[in-house]
């Protein structure tokens, strides 16, 4: 097994000077890849990758980002399925849908929340009913970014109603292409409309689609959701680390879908706050010259910065092995939170009258006042800050948990009816 | 000076109240934000022709209805509970201050009583929002009585029957009347974070004006503090509403079992804003009291509009926060409020601005002292 | 009956000029004012009072001020304990106690907190059991202002351990005279000790003492806290408002009585952040050229004009019997902290490295050292911003409780024991 | 540049934490606090000549441990944990670099030694300790090497073998050596908020001086900068263990029948501060290993300081807070952690101060690239 870091780099350049050519299809270059193993090196070695630590991976990612090579498909919540099936997929499940997840052929969507469980995700609702070797699955899903183009979701429903909530859930893979399944597109208040709402009418999911066992869907959520967590915390928008401005079909492929795969997230950077444009605006607008101006944008930068110090720390310390030392997830997230919000009044404070005007002409072009009508998403999406102080709390700090009054049989539990 | 509301400006509040709630309900709201001119033109000619309210603040003697600024913020605190989206701001408040204080004898007697019953809807428009003190920089009357320079951003223009300039010009600061159809105007819609309120851009290339008179330093700073005062009876007027539906919102709404309202770190947020808005109010109120009778009114104006705006933006943020992903949709109405008040905080000078000015106001009154 | 206003100024300054000297000694004074109505003319009649409302005797305090004459004795816990006796004593209780208080003769503390009950009021432990006519107290109290030279105490105990907790209690008077009674000086962060702990063993209660009736005691404790909590949203200090610097036996002896009454609360102001300094300070120490030390000042100041004005329009609410409009106490209360903790905020800032002195030679002689040590008590005594925070959301918003977990038999209730 | 701890330097943590955990536990603090030195001697000669622990930060050749501010900032942090009240701020930090820094050859040869073993104990004096700009303002060297002025605030003076002035001079800023029992010296205890970390006023009148060197600008900004950061780490060290005791606290305390940890107001505020904390510690490491380089380090050392401070004054008073009436007692410990915090706030410039420096430090950065 070549595990050295400069035997790693020679065999990824032999791999690539043999195997890679612009001209081939992205799909045709990808199913190379995954056969060679170099598409998730850090996957272990009998699904698909080489069981490579995070210093190993950073040396092939270095290579394919010099040679501008084109990589396997990651944006989207295709990743968030995959690293939630390497966890607790089966055999067949990771030989079935792993590769072309790796390749791009298919895309995936998350359904989740509903109106009636948000914060409470394991109130889910939506009812899946055993018929033979397939499930029967009816009710509502929402927030569900990508699903007006998924191929497949990966779902939670309920199994059993008469069980206590977190046990009665099933974590399912279910076939969007059908007809029980339909998409409606869902506006946000900044005027995108990056997410969906699923209405699942007597859909369809094969048996063996059942991931992790019927009734231990939460703990298989739990695994989704923390991959989930981690990419807020690092800052990391689903989004391509290297464009590929090089010439042959495979690049231009690949940039058809990237569009596509990004398309959801175009306003993601402003939900952030955009603090990286902060100091730019002040000094053309003039702001800089006022004291109370640069008080905010201090502690701005002090937020932003220790944020990214804090996200290297704990890297470090993972590569070291040291484990998870300091607190990670959702202290990133809360931090994250926190940050979109001072970057948004400093904003206000830079642009004064003109923080009224959105679109062409007004202050970049809109982006400042998509900015000042996105941030409210950070604090809700993937868990609100609420739900992440009770988890710094009970799970970092020890704190007790509240009494619960969601115990016993879900049906008796008092819910929104939707 | 009033120490708190009479018995004739509560029935008056709940008067306008029931208009609003009758009249501009806010399916009416988010069907208008979608036309150009932003308000039911029926609304409106009720709400002039039928009440006056208008006129409220303006002289009786020309036509208003001769009360102060206590009854034009009711009036703007209900507007504000309802996101009502008329001319009310633009043409009764910014342009009807600018010519009850500012335009002379004879004009007044022409436009107040038209003013007062909505039949003329005038675009107040300045080259600046921010301070008083940038008013006039950049548009200007030369020798020959024409009118150049740019707006960027100016309420209600588009809808406007004539727009009422404030400019520098050889003899000083004053208030000219233009016609939004002359040629030598260009007028042009801008999109605004508010849909609500409506924007635009004026220019002006050699405009021929009518002065309407002169305006002074002392006399723009109070009629800064008068709009500063209105505007902010418009944001406790949004952020008591608001509070009042986030908190019911808490109260229906389950989670985990619960209704998310009986969870303490919600409660204690909602107490916070409650204080919040208490302060807000008590500070906006007391404007009003004072400028009605001229007591320290730049201070408390100042004091008004920073706790006003903060009190609008803190109770939107948690507004949508407390709604969870629901609050970020279009459909809930949230974001309307969170966008008005986005844009209230900056129209008329940030909050730090204001604060800024409280002190100098407090070193001035020491320095009297 | 007198009931014009310019007919009780007549009344008063005849009274006056008939039984007022200099030469009286207080008590001797101050009983000819009980006798006549005059010490407490908000009383009802039947209690040394004359029924007046808040404006009728305002005309009376007018009066007294205007001609430098001593009222009756007001600092202190007696108040409280005066005030719940007029709503709860029964009619011997009011005759054998409220005369006294009114001349001074006695002074009062209050008996409430315990170590192990301090936001759970409720949760007192000291036990009090019936023993013919007699009731035998032991416990500890603790936060006792003034129980060191106090004659008697309002005290709640627990009469009954197998009712749940808010049935349990009784309220009553107790001599603090007696040999079960210890106190014991409790001295604070600042310092000062202006509480004490109060030790009870086997204390003796008479059965006439009790307020209210056996297991009405949290119904009255109810009343006491909440007049307290006034006093606090008021910002009122428990001081004389004249102090008397005419000459003469009844002067000398009410200053004397002012000095050991407010001796706990020479702090008390400075609890409060003295706000009142921050604008002459900074311009003392040249801090107001600071455009961040401005910002600061003028928060501070929205905050406490604010809260003043907020108070003037429940004031007058309640004087045009519209009621209470608007929310009142609690949030006064929580005000007062957030008021401070800007105070003194702002004061660290002005007063620079400085900050670090304390005592003479230090910012106004101490007082500002004084105030950055002391502001942490505004937010926790009578009743923390946590309990404020709550009373707001459940009794003024109307927001779900949450659902107890001290039902039950008291016995029963997890609790720390001291 | 470091990106996270060595082996090396856990280990040191490990030895300085079971150190200070033996000799300076809370209730010496409590005693030691009454005294006027503010110290133990034999631990501080423990801490000196068995450990070598005042030298760490100086350089080898001259008797230090030649180790920089990341193991300085490591002792400091557990001193801040246990509120250690010795001259180490004072002598080794300030006093140490200061000699490092500015004296000359001959004078560090004889200083470093002596200041590394503890045996020598010095008082840094500056005229200001809010920020460098104002050091030397007040405190002036005549031609015929005579010191005069006062210095407000000084840290350790009364206990000290010798004093170390920066004063300005015919030949620009200087450090000099003065004796504290020079009959032109006058000391006097100066009450602290703090009764850990002793001061006092020195006055001098024409006090015999020896120079010990040159302070130019750059390098007296480079001994705040380093000053900053050691103390960040002490604040630090107070926040987290203030955070731990105060997480404690509110699992064992029970009101209303459960833990008070168990309600949601405090767990979030918990949380919050947690947050706070892992951001000024992230912030005052990546200043320690940033100046161990050389890399930004005016920015990174005010960012250090300005949120170290804001952190530790939260922590205090919601230490304070949660544990109620008990955390308002002289019994209970916490009022010690919050008036060291109150103290380190202020000394060496407060947050705001360094927040504004460090948009001049972006400034800066940004013309220069």
């Amino acid at each position: 097994m070549i595990v050295q870091l400069n035997e790693i780099e020679t065999a990824v350049n032999q791999f690539l000077d043999q195997a890679f050519s612009p001209d081939l299809s992205l799909i045709e270059w990808r199913q190379r890849l995954v056969a060679a193993g170099w598409a998730a090196p850090s996957w272990p070695e009998d699904c698909f990758g080489r069981g490579f630590t995070a210093e190993q991976t950073a040396v092939v990612d270095r290579v394919f980002k010099t040679r501008r090579i084109v990589g396997a498909a990651q944006v989207g919540p295709r990743r968030l399925a995959a690293e939630t099936l390497l966890v607790h997929g089966s055999v067949d499940q990771k030989n079935r849908y792993l590769p072309s997840i790796l390749t791009g052929e298919h895309s995936w969507c998350q359904l989740f929340s509903e109106p009636g469980s948000g914060s409470d995700l394991a109130g889910a609702a939506t009812k899946a009913e055993r018929s033979g070797d397939q499930w029967i699955v009816n009710g509502q899903k929402v927030w569900n970014t990508s699903a007006h183009h998924a191929d497949f979701g990966i779902l939670v429903a309920r199994t059993d109603w008469d069980l206590p909530k977190h046990q009665g859930l099933s974590y399912f893979l279910i076939d969007m292409r059908q007809p029980g399944v339909e998409v409606r597109p869902l506006k946000q208040m900044n005027g995108h409309a990056s997410f969906n709402e699923v209405f699942l009418t007597d859909a369809v999911v094969r048996q063996d689609d059942l991931v992790g066992g019927e009734g231990h869907g939460w703990a298989v959520a739990t695994t989704t959701l923390s991959i989930e967590r981690q990419g807020f915390a690092r800052g990391r928008n689903p989004r391509a680390t290297h464009s590929a401005p090089a010439q042959g079909r495979v690049y231009d492929e690949e940039a058809k879908e990237l569009e596509i795969d990004n398309e959801p997230y175009t306003w993601y950077p402003q939900r952030e706050g955009r603090p990286d444009l902060v100091f730019e605006r002040a000094r053309e607008t003039g702001a800089i010259s006022d004291a109370a101006v640069r008080q905010e944008m201090a502690k701005l930068v002090c937020l932003s910065e220790a944020a990214k110090i804090s996200a290297r720390f704990v890297a470090a310390h993972r590569k070291l092995g040291n484990g998870e030392v300091l607190p990670a997830g959702s202290i990133g997230k809360l931090g994250a939170s926190v940050i979109a919000r001072q970057a948004a009044q400093v904003h206000t404070m830079i642009s004064g009258t003109d923080a009224m005007l959105s679109g062409s002409g007004s202050p970049m072009d809109g982006v400042i006042a998509e900015t000042l009508i996105s941030v409210p998403a950070i604090s809700i999406a993937g868990g609100t800050d609420e739900i992440q102080r009770n988890i710094i709390a009970e799970r970092v700090l020890g704190m007790p948990k509240e009494q619960r009054q969601d115990t016993g049989p879900f049906r008796d539990i008092p819910r929104n009816i939707s | 000076m009033q120490e708190t509301f009479t018995e004739d400006q509560l029935q008056f509040r709940e008067v306008v109240r029931k208009f609003l709630h009758d009249k501009s309900p806010m399916s009416a709201v988010r069907q208008l934000q979608e036309t150009e001119s932003g308000y039911d033109a029926e609304v409106w000619r009720s709400l002039g022709q039928d009440l006056g309210l208008p006129g409220t603040h303006l002289p009786e003697a020309y036509g208003g209805l001769g009360y102060g600024p206590i009854e034009l913020g009711i009036i703007l605190e209900e507007m504000g509970r309802t996101l009502y989206g008329g001319p009310f701001l633009s043409s009764a408040v910014l342009a009807g201050y600018a010519t009850s204080l500012f335009a002379e004898e004879a004009s007044r007697q022409v436009l107040i009583p038209d003013i007062s019953s909505g039949i003329l809807r005038v675009a107040l428009v300045l080259d600046s929002l921010s301070c008083p003190e940038l008013v006039g920089k950049t548009l200007t009357v030369d020798a020959a009585d024409r009118l150049t320079g740019r707006a960027e951003i100016v309420i209600d223009a588009l809808s406007a029957d004539e727009l009422h300039v404030i400019a520098d010009s050889p003899n000083g600061l004053g208030l000219y009347r233009v016609s939004p159809s002359a040629e030598e105007v260009t007028l042009y819609a801008r999109e605004s974070i508010d849909l609500t309120r409506k924007l635009s851009s004026v220019l002006f290339d050699h405009a021929p004006v009518e002065r309407l008179g002169q305006v002074d330093a002392g006399g723009l700073q109070r009629f800064w503090d008068l709009a500063c005062v209105a505007l902010s009876h418009e944001m406790i007027g949004g952020a008591g509403a608001l509070l009042e539906s986030t908190v019911e919102y808490t109260k229906i709404r389950v989670q985990f079992g619960r209704p998310i309202g009986s969870f303490q770190a919600l409660k204690h947020r909602c107490a916070d804003l409650l204080m919040a808005l208490e302060f807000a109010k008590a500070a906006t109120y007391q404007a009003a009291f004072s400028l009605a009778v001229d007591d320290n009114p730049g201070f408390v104006a100042s004091m008004a509009k920073a706790m006003a705006s903060d009190c609008f933006m803190e109770t939107a943020r948690a507004a949508i926060q407390l709604r969870g992903g629901l609050g970020f949709t279009w459909e809930d109405d949230t974001h309307l409020f969170f966008k008005r008040a986005k844009c209230d905080e900056v129209l008329l000078g940030l909050p730090h601005v204001h604060r800024e000015r409280m002190i100098q106001q407090m070193e001035g009154n020491d320095r009297a002292a």
